[in-house]
């Protein structure tokens, strides 16, 4: 199952993925998924394909009022398959792939957390990777966010 | 054949040999010749272009022009991380490394090493 | 999770047996575990959002920060990552002189490992032989690389240092040495009975667990994914050397130490085949300051598993964007799947076995003043003041003690 | 009147058990440490932790019973210093001696682990409570195999006096090889008794920071410190006593300098079983001692009582 065999597969699965897809270089496929396809697609490669591991959930933010988060999948370590989202500034919200990958969990926190990406679905539990006492709404990884957390007083523990 | 007290016959063998530990400071082996210690500032060769001051990834460098064709490197020990990013970026070859590592001091001001070009045997 | 009925401990995050800040919550009966939850994010730095103020070259200097370990893992693979999107290619021996300092890194990281292990069960003498024969390992990358740990070997576009003739034999030399000691420990961590007592059915993790939970590296191998990212998805030399990718099926703590002691054998003869076919040529490749737009998702083989860094640049010298998936994340969290219903003393040597790697930040500590019932905190500045007050009224005065020490130097 | 105090105070009484406790300890931990392949602390290190933690500031927690708190470190201190006067150390005579000391000197030695517990339950704090339970638990698996072995050795002595017991085998020199077994788990037992490495369970340091010793700091902490090293040597002239009586009536130096031989060789034995294992875990360690240990100790015993009938008196 070589890069090309794989982007085949996933453009007769899905039409509209046909200009989305590129292959980088020999183990990396980069598609750029729409926001509101995207969990058909996740599942598609997770199943079918047997793109079973999760390697890593990558959030950022463009700067131009779009924020992306990225999936990379990989199937038996060889081939890195990266779903690409991008999701508008006032509806941030990614649903949770913890039915299919349990390790995501710790990751889509990372996501809430650090851009405030709303992910539905997600099991309660701690707050990863910032601490309790973090004030609302500061979202350290956010290009419009400058740190200026130091002149705040921090409340009572 | 799992036997406890396996080690046994290493340890009595351990007993008669040298310690492997040095009591440091009175053993001072110190480190092999290439280790990334102080820095040493060579200020004839430097000519201020500041490429080295750009590069540090702790802002430990500062190069003041002190007189013509003349350069001093104010150089923080404290924040150094000895790396020798600026002995590779600096052009004229006015900085380099040597392996003197025991820079610990009291007084933190001791702390921002001056290197100019009046003593040439640099502190 | 953690019913009322059972005493509940805390197990860090300042705790003897975890080396770096994470806080287990353990809840007991008796001595059996019956519930746990892990806690992590003491040790976040802000790294990711630091890189974006920095350039590129300062970037892989605070990049080979985020593990004190594994440094060399994560500087190759920032790099490897940038290189790819400025379409580098690196000289050959520029790759041979990064896997053999991958290696040698592999070695001492394994090592200390061993004896982290030997500690954590009680046995301070394995701590002790271990960490004494990692030294050997250690001066040769001191005398290498100028470092003993953050090496800073690497820059964009391949290597700043050679290695000559004299320090090829000296690494040859104490490859011949290591193996001996390595073949003892084998030997020792098979057939010392207390050993095989502490490790054998401990922290067990079975393989559809594994899988599912994603444990990579030395946890994963240890019970049955080899998956090897040196051999899936090879980088610098790898794709010339030939290797055997070690994967035991014991599912335990002693499978992991069986696969930690069979890779350090791999990593001699990987070593010796690195210095025999070292090719000639230039060691580095002149690299742009600023890095064409562009993004690329690198590995490497970390010895605590696959290390994944994602790079996105927007042309100018500083990255847009860096990511940083360290492989204990991926490993912790099958930590709680392994201390079901196990006893506490198995907790540390659990633990200790997927090897976690973080570091500790600044904190504030709360002290409840007894007198007054009030509690307020108190920044570590004033607890110092504190101390240093109270042993000058019992007249041990610091200030006598500079004023001493300075005359001396 | 001045001789008893002289006894208490100086010979085999405080003075001597806390120089010859130092001692011990630099030794243990020299040799600990050579077996190691390490240099080794220097020789006044023992005495430099010792005048370290009596200097420091005394913390006791808020929940913890200040009273029970303090006062338990005292109670280890005396009791395992008072057991030393009923043991022979020079010659076969100990200070004091009667039929049935070696039952006060075998409850006098497990004194100081109530204490353990008492000083941790009282700690109120999670580890040290758990510390306490397990140094119980651990009581009661090395306890009765070294009961039974000092037992087995009295009974062939015929005797309940351990200078009885020293008196008859230096008498009889070919009979103490028969007590090989019982010398064996005793010293096991020791180790559990003085909670070194393979049993050091209560006081794991990587699972439950210092056991019962969690809360302890300044002064308490140096008397509990003291206390073990102090139990170090009474246990070692105790089984050097009962197991080994070589030169017990030779000229009192030569007989002092056999003494001071084989507690060093005891502590040696000590430290180098503390280098050869690792920790175990409490149900292992409870395993070990009733799997192994016991019927060793019960072997001996029977054993013994054979060997009473058959011997000449």
């Amino acid at each position: 199952m070589n890069e090309e065999a794989i982007k085949q597969e996933l453009i007769n699965k899905f039409p509209y993925l046909q200009e989305a897809i590129t292959i980088k270089r020999k183990g990396r496929i980069f598609a750029q998924v729409p926001a509101d396809k995207f969990d058909a697609v996740f599942a598609y490669a997770v199943k079918e394909m047997r793109f079973a591991a999760l390697s890593a959930i990558t959030g950022l933010d463009r700067g131009d009022g779009v924020f992306e988060v990225i999936y990379h999948l990989n199937q038996e370590g060889r081939i890195l398959l990266n779903l690409c989202v991008g999701l508008e500034k006032d509806k941030l919200a990614v649903n949770t792939v913890t039915a299919y990958c349990p390790s995501a969990d710790i990751y889509e926190r990372e996501l809430e957390d650090l851009l405030g990406i709303k992910v539905n679905g997600l099991a309660a539990g701690y707050r990863y990777p910032l601490t309790d006492d973090w004030p609302q709404g500061e979202y350290p990884l956010r290009k419009d966010w400058k740190g200026n957390l130091a002149s705040k007083e921090v409340p009572d523990a | 054949m799992s036997h406890p007290g396996k080690i046994g016959r290493l340890l009595i063998k351990m007993l008669f040999k040298k310690p492997a530990t040095l009591n440091y400071p009175a053993d001072h082996s110190g480190m092999p010749a290439g280790f990334r210690g102080k820095l040493k500032f060579n200020s004839l060769n430097c000519i201020g272009c500041q490429m080295c001051m750009r590069d540090c990834p702790a802002g430990a460098i500062k190069i003041k022009k002190t007189g013509e064709k003349q350069f001093e490197a104010q150089i923080d020990l404290a924040r150094c991380i000895y790396c020798g990013q600026c002995v590779d970026s600096c052009p004229k070859k006015a900085l380099e490394i040597t392996a003197d590592f025991e820079l610990a001091q009291l007084d933190p001001a001791k702390l921002k090493v001056n290197l100019n070009a009046a003593n040439k045997n640099n502190p | 999770m953690h019913d009322s009925g059972d005493v509940k401990i805390p197990i860090g995050p300042q705790h003897p047996a975890l080396k770096e800040p994470e806080s287990f919550l353990i809840s007991l009966r008796g001595e059996k575990i019956t519930a746990s939850s892990v806690r992590l994010g003491y040790n976040h730095r802000g790294i990711e959002k630091a890189c974006e103020a920095r350039t590129y070259t300062q970037d892989i200097y605070l990049i080979e920060r985020v593990c004190g370990i594994c440094s060399h893992s994560h500087s190759t693979c920032f790099v490897q990552a940038v290189e790819e999107i400025a379409g580098l290619d690196i000289p050959a021996r520029a790759k041979y002189l990064r896997t053999l300092i991958a290696e040698l890194e592999r070695i001492h990281s394994h090592l200390l490992w061993l004896g982290v292990a030997g500690h954590e069960i009680g046995f301070d003498t394995l701590l002790m032989y271990t960490w004494r024969d990692r030294e050997v390992v250690m001066d040769i990358l001191a005398a290498l690389t100028g470092n003993r740990v953050n090496y800073g070997i690497n820059t964009i576009g391949g290597v700043r240092r050679d290695i000559n003739a004299k320090q090829k034999e000296e690494v040859l030399k104490a490859m011949d040495i290591l193996e001996t000691q390595t073949k003892y420990y084998i030997d020792l961590a098979q057939n010392e009975t207390t050993l095989l007592k502490r490790l054998q059915g401990v922290g067990v993790l079975s393989h559809d667990d594994a899988q599912r939970l994603g444990a990579v590296g030395p946890t994963g191998r240890a019970s049955g994914i080899d998956r090897d990212t040196r051999k899936d998805d090879p980088y610098a030399a790898y794709g010339e050397l030939d290797f055997k990718v070690i994967s035991v099926n014991n599912n335990d703590v002693y499978g992991r130490t069986l696969v930690r002691l069979g890779e350090l054998m791999e990593s001699f003869n990987l070593v010796r085949q690195v210095i025999r076919k070292l090719p000639e040529g230039a060691i580095s490749v002149k690299a742009p300051r600023k890095i064409p737009a562009g993004q690329a998702v690198s590995r490497y083989e970390a010895p605590r598993g696959e290390d994944l860094h994602f790079v996105r640049s927007n042309g100018t010298d500083k990255p847009d964007r860096v990511k940083v998936r360290a492989p204990t994340l991926a490993n912790i969290q099958s930590v709680s799947k392994m201390l079901e219903d196990r006893y506490l003393a198995d907790m540390p040597i659990v633990v200790a076995a997927i090897d976690p790697c973080f570091s500790c930040t600044d904190r504030m500590v709360a002290l409840r003043d007894t007198q007054n019932r009030k509690k307020n905190t108190v920044p570590w500045e004033t607890i110092r003041l504190k101390g240093i007050k109270w042993y000058k009224d019992k007249g041990v005065d610091f200030a006598s003690l500079n004023k001493k020490l300075s005359a001396s130097f | 009147m001045l001789r008893a105090l002289f006894h208490i105070l100086i010979f085999p009484g405080l003075l001597f058990l806390f120089v010859f406790g130092f001692l011990a300890e630099y030794a243990d931990r020299k040799l600990y440490a050579r077996f190691q392949n390490r240099v080794g602390p220097p020789w006044f290190q023992p005495i430099a932790d010792f005048i370290k933690l009596i200097s420091k500031e005394e913390i006791i927690p808020e929940e913890a019973d200040s009273l029970v708190f303090k006062l338990m470190p005292i109670f280890a201190l005396i009791a395992s210093s008072v057991a030393i006067l009923y043991i022979p150390i020079l010659g076969e005579r100990a200070v004091y001696a009667f039929n049935g000391d070696v039952i006060v000197v075998l409850y006098l030695l497990t004194i100081p682990t109530f204490t353990y517990f008492l000083g941790g339950w009282y700690s109120r704090s999670v580890y040290s409570m758990i510390g306490a339970v397990r140094s119980l638990t651990q009581l009661f698996a090395y306890e009765v195999p070294l009961f039974l072995c000092i037992l087995a050795s009295a009974m062939l002595a015929d005797t309940w006096s351990i200078s009885g017991i020293a008196a008859f085998y230096s008498r009889h020199l070919g009979y103490w090889f028969c007590n090989i077994i019982g010398f064996g788990v005793a010293l096991v037992s020791l180790l559990g008794k003085l909670e070194k490495v393979p049993f050091d369970i209560p006081e794991a340091e990587t699972e439950i920071v210092a056991g019962s010793f969690t809360e302890y700091n300044g002064r308490p902490l140096a008397f509990f410190r003291m206390s073990f090293n102090i139990e170090m040597i009474t246990g070692a002239s105790l089984l050097s006593a009962v197991f080994l009586p070589f030169g017990l009536n030779l000229h009192p130096a030569a007989v002092f300098l056999c003494y001071i031989l084989q507690i060093f060789f005891i502590i040696a034995a000590i430290s180098f079983l503390r280098a050869l294992f690792a920790r175990l875990r409490l149900d292992q360690m409870i395993n070990l001692c009733w799997k192994y240990l016991a019927p060793l100790a019960f072997l001996q015993v029977l054993f013994n009582l054979i060997l009473k009938v058959v011997l000449p008196r």
